[in-house]
């Protein structure tokens, strides 16, 4: 199966900084969703788990001139270089218990698969994977309320963002049921999406142009000038992608209209920014 | 007491001396194996790791021992394939050295997964496309060599070898000895190779990652290079603590500068390589993707400067230089330091291109990660150190371990005496 | 020739007396010696086989006994107690309400089980705690929409031919992992002759291939 | 690591891994095999004479 498939999809989101305010909404639903484990004590937030996490940005003005930015971070899903499915932590897991996809673009983590060597871990520069430094101890009764379609972890095993596969799987059965080829837009949508208040999560298919996702992304099929191995280059000026340049080419779009939140997006040398700034979002025009 | 076991003619010291010293490593053995049972008993929640700082202090330990364990395949190399034939009289030790460097780092890597039960699904469930997979096959491939080479030693010993089968086993194993030391060569070239590739092929931290040759990056081959080059001055460092302790000269001069003067044209060759690869990542790969070098070696409270110039000129060049030249290799001292430098760079190496990698910020809004192992990953860091002390100790004492000892020490024929 | 070699050859003349010494033929220690291996074999193999087994599986009984073709004669399919809800998840095994859709606490039939069912359950209102032959794993998701709705398969073809059984076998739960003895198979060495035999990850990944060409990505089937 | 296992494809990536892989295994196997079979030879044959035409 491959991008050409007519039944592959390639699912994305899009988040709108100047909408998030960092309730943190999307950070809770996630973890209830998720089976997401927590600690006893949650002070030391370096070993915790949090598939979904706001970052706190600043634009380091002092005031009046400060500004502040929440960056929600999920999963973010990459294609690797070229969106070839070689994504940084797929390509190196040594026992496959990670896999790319190709039918939906989402990158997989198999819990009874992973031996805990941590690699990918190593290989994502976004964090957005984590370790089960304990079993996972939940209060009493509270079992009861873990979701059924979601495998809960043990100890010693890495985990991340899933964007809600199993709302896929279920939203998929459905539409077995229904004698139908395919879900809709609003079948399957991520927790956090569906949880943040305001609305500043899209989330939907980046191939479909139906999809608000693609709408807002319009993302451009050709390698980028900047870097051959980017794909997926967002046409809007406003929106960027975290650590593009590197060719993880993730599926998670950010959008703000604030020049120095999609400066934060990447690494640029001194005087970088301000040459290729102008063409940012509008490369393919040419 | 044990004197029955003691190689023929040789020397050594009175019993209860060697087992009071066993006993004091082997105290440090016990603890190490304690913090062993705690982290496989409870968990990697015994050691300081974090999600931001995923490999930890014993990962850097097992690098650093299959880099310097690399004297091991190296001297094979020369000595089987290459003949140099003088190297046969270190080349039961360098095996013993990489004996032990190996078996520590298979225990290591047990004591580093999350679920150490699972540890097989590396070889059953394998990705080939993964650099740990390459290493985890070729790194057990070739300790089960190393084992085959360090066989007929043990069956050298003078009890096993009055036994008709044991003493015709080793024999008949020195005969094929070059198939194992060649298949241990290319064993060892991918395993080292591909330990550099677990660095060069993450893209997502551009501090690790390198361009390369179809697919392998360049810290692929400046792994292999490296561990041949700085392997046989750990071989050498050994050797020299070994004779120091045991008040002995164990192998001749000729024998260590002709290993001193190999070693020294391959460290000089493979830091040219290393600066070219350095200069290349600081000035092309790294700004390509919007970053300058400062940016990690700056702001924080350890990674500076200085371990790029303390690796590449203090613990690369100098000892290369100090190798190669005769004067400076022939001199006691200075080829001691030599060596010294060149362990240490190596290992240097070994740390920054395994935790330095981890400590740096990828994301223009993510901070440095530094971080203090816990006594847990100091003890079973300590832990392979010990247990080494305690397998030459063994060795040296019942095994034909050096060749030249007897010629060397020849002062009295030694009469056994209980 | 190396000096090692010729090391090792003076050696070995050293300790000749001693290799003559020991070298006394012994026929009736190799007879005694390939007596033991085959006797050593014969008791590996049985406690293999035999031994194992039952080492590795606790055994279960069901709370009592259904008799699936008596069902199935009622209703002429599995549909109508096993089937897919609106939303296209499964029901798998039908809880109370479902059978008293023809029972009653009054006995359809005579079977003492059927007594026990009415008596146990119907009376109580409690569900009957069924021990599921082909439960998967907690990370297996399966969609029997997918199978059975939309590419028309069969129940037989995984779960074998259990509409026609009389009676329920004992569950065998592996002392291990949890699981259902049904998943690996009754065969101990998790052979199978036919497509019910077995229910693991390769079983799937066999059919899938054949079928689709492909045996599908990790979340296919995970969760 | 077997053509049976799940993650096994007939793909030029696995032949080569697997390829090198079970050469290794096979020289050092056929090596050890060789060495034993030749001792117990050796052995039985008595003493040590049978190595000296090396």
């Amino acid at each position: 199966m491959n991008k050409n498939d007519k039944k592959a999809h390639k699912f994305g989101m899009v988040i709108d900084l100047d909408k998030c305010t960092g309730c943190g909404s999307c950070m809770v639903s996630c973890m209830s969703e998720n089976n997401v484990p927590f600690k006893e004590d949650e002070s030391n937030k370096k070993d915790s788990i949090t598939w979904m996490r706001v970052y706190k940005l600043t634009n380091g003005k002092s005031f009046p001139e400060t500004e502040i930015v929440y960056l929600p971070r999920p999963c973010q899903h990459c294609g690797g270089k070229g969106d070839h499915g070689h994504s940084p932590c797929v390509s190196v897991c040594p026992a496959t218990a990670t896999d790319y996809g190709y039918d939906t673009g989402i990158v997989s983590q198999i819990y009874t698969r992973c031996f805990g060597c941590r690699y990918c871990m190593g290989a994502c520069p976004y964090h957005a994977r984590y370790f089960n430094w304990w079993d996972p101890k939940w209060p009493e009764g509270m079992e009861k309320y873990l979701s059924p379609d979601v495998s809960p972890r043990m100890r010693g095993v890495v985990e991340k963002c899933s964007f809600c596969y199993h709302r896929y799987q279920a939203a998929k059965d459905k539409a077995y049921y229904d004698g139908r080829e395919d879900i809709e837009e609003n079948e399957y949508q991520t927790a956090c999406t569906t949880a943040c208040p305001a609305g500043a999560i899209v989330f939907g298919d980046l191939y479909n142009p139906a999809h608000r996702v693609h709408e807002i992304v319009k993302p451009d099929p050709h390698p980028a000038s900047i870097n051959s191995t980017v794909v997926g280059k967002s046409r809007n000026p406003n929106v960027f992608r975290l650590l593009e340049r590197l060719g993880t080419n993730p599926k998670v779009y950010y959008l703000s209209e604030r020049e120095w939140v999609r400066k934060a997006g990447d690494n640029y040398l001194a005087g970088e920014w301000d040459k290729i700034k102008n063409h940012h979002g509008s490369e393919s025009h040419g | 007491m044990d004197s029955a076991l003691i190689p023929e003619g040789a020397k050594r010291c009175a019993f209860p001396k060697f087992a009071l010293g066993i006993a004091i490593v082997g105290a440090v053995v016990l603890w190490g194996v304690y913090a062993m049972g705690l982290i496989w008993w409870k968990g990697l929640n015994q050691t300081n790791m974090n999600d931001n700082y995923g490999f930890a202090l014993w990962i850097w330990a097992d690098l650093a021992v299959i880099a310097v364990g690399g004297g091991a395949f190296f001297t094979g190399l020369l000595k089987y394939i290459f003949k140099v034939d003088e190297l046969k009289n270190i080349i039961n030790f360098a095996v013993i050295i990489g004996f032990i460097c190996y078996s520590s780092a298979l225990l290591i890597l047990a004591i580093d997964i999350g679920q150490p039960l699972r540890g097989w699904f590396i070889f059953w469930h394998a990705n080939v496309h993964s650099m740990l997979t390459e290493v985890a096959f070729c790194l057990s491939c070739y300790f089960a060599v190393l084992t085959i080479e360090f066989i007929p030693n043990i069956l050298e010993n003078r009890q096993a070898n009055k036994v008709p089968f044991f003493h015709h086993l080793a024999h008949n194993m020195h005969g094929v000895m070059a198939v194992f030391a060649a298949t241990g060569a290319f064993l060892s070239f991918f395993h080292q190779g591909s330990l550099g590739g677990v660095a060069g092929v993450m893209y997502g931290r551009p501090f690790a990652v390198r361009e390369g040759l179809l697919i392998w990056p360049w810290t692929f081959f400046l792994f292999t290079w490296s561990a041949a080059a700085f392997g046989p001055c750990f071989t050498l460092l050994v050797t020299k603590i070994t004779e120091a302790v045991t008040g002995k000269k164990l192998v001749k001069d000729n024998v260590v500068h002709l290993l001193a003067k190999i070693s020294g044209w391959m460290i000089t060759t493979y830091i040219i390589a290393k600066i070219i690869d350095t200069i290349y990542w600081a000035t092309v790969t790294v700004p390509g993707l919007g970053l300058d070098i400062d940016h990690f070696y700056s702001n924080n409270a350890f990674y500076g400067y200085w371990i790029l110039f303390t690796e590449i000129i203090i613990c690369g060049v100098i000892p290369g230089l100090l190798l190669i030249m005769k004067s400076t290799r022939e001199n006691p001292t200075l080829r001691l330091l030599a060596i010294i430098l060149g362990v240490i760079g190596v290992c240097l190496n070994r740390w920054v291109m395994v935790l330095q990698i981890m400590a740096i910020p990828v994301m223009s809004f993510d901070t440095w990660a530094l971080y203090i192992p816990s006594w847990q990953e100091v003890a079973t860091t300590v832990l392979p150190v010990a247990y080494g002390i305690i397998l030459i100790a063994v060795t040296y004492r019942y095994l034909p371990v050096f060749p030249q000892e007897k010629e060397l020490n020849a002062v009295q024929p030694v009469t056994e005496t209980e | 020739m190396s000096k090692v070699e010729h090391k090792s050859e003076s050696g070995s003349e050293e300790s000749t007396g001693e290799c003559a010494a020991g070298d006394t033929k012994d026929d009736k220690g190799l007879g005694l010696g390939v007596i033991f291996f085959i006797l050593a074999f014969v008791i590996c193999f049985l406690s293999g086989t035999l031994l194992f087994p039952k080492l590795l599986y606790s055994k279960k009984e069901q709370p009592f006994n259904f008799d699936h073709k008596l069902h199935v004669e009622q209703t002429s399919d599995c549909e109508s107690c096993h089937a897919l809800r609106e939303d296209g998840s499964f029901n798998g095994i039908p809880k109370l309400a479902k059978c008293m859709e023809c029972h009653s606490e009054t006995p359809l039939g005579e079977t003492k089980d059927e007594a026990v069912f009415a008596e146990m359950y119907v009376a109580k209102e409690k569900e009957v705690p069924w021990y599921v032959y082909s439960r998967q794993p907690d990370c297996v998701f399966f969609s029997h929409a997918a199978h059975t709705k939309t590419k028309g398969m069969d129940c037989v073809t995984c779960h074998g031919p259990i509409g026609t059984s009389t009676t329920l076998k004992p569950y065998e739960e592996n002392r291990i992992t949890g699981y259902s003895r049904d998943i690996w198979g009754q065969n101990i060495w998790g052979i199978k002759k036919h497509s019910w035999d077995r229910m693991k990850m390769d079983d799937c990944a066999e059919c899938h291939k054949k079928e689709t060409g492909h045996q599908g990505y990790c979340f296919q089937c995970h969760k | 690591m077997f053509p049976f296992n799940f993650e096994w494809v007939w793909d030029m990536a696995h032949v080569i891994f697997f390829g090198g892989f079970w050469y290794a295994i096979s020289i050092l196997g056929a090596g050890l095999t060789y060495c034993i079979l030749k001792a117990a030879y050796d052995t039985f044959k008595g003493g040590g004479e049978s190595h000296h035409h090396h």
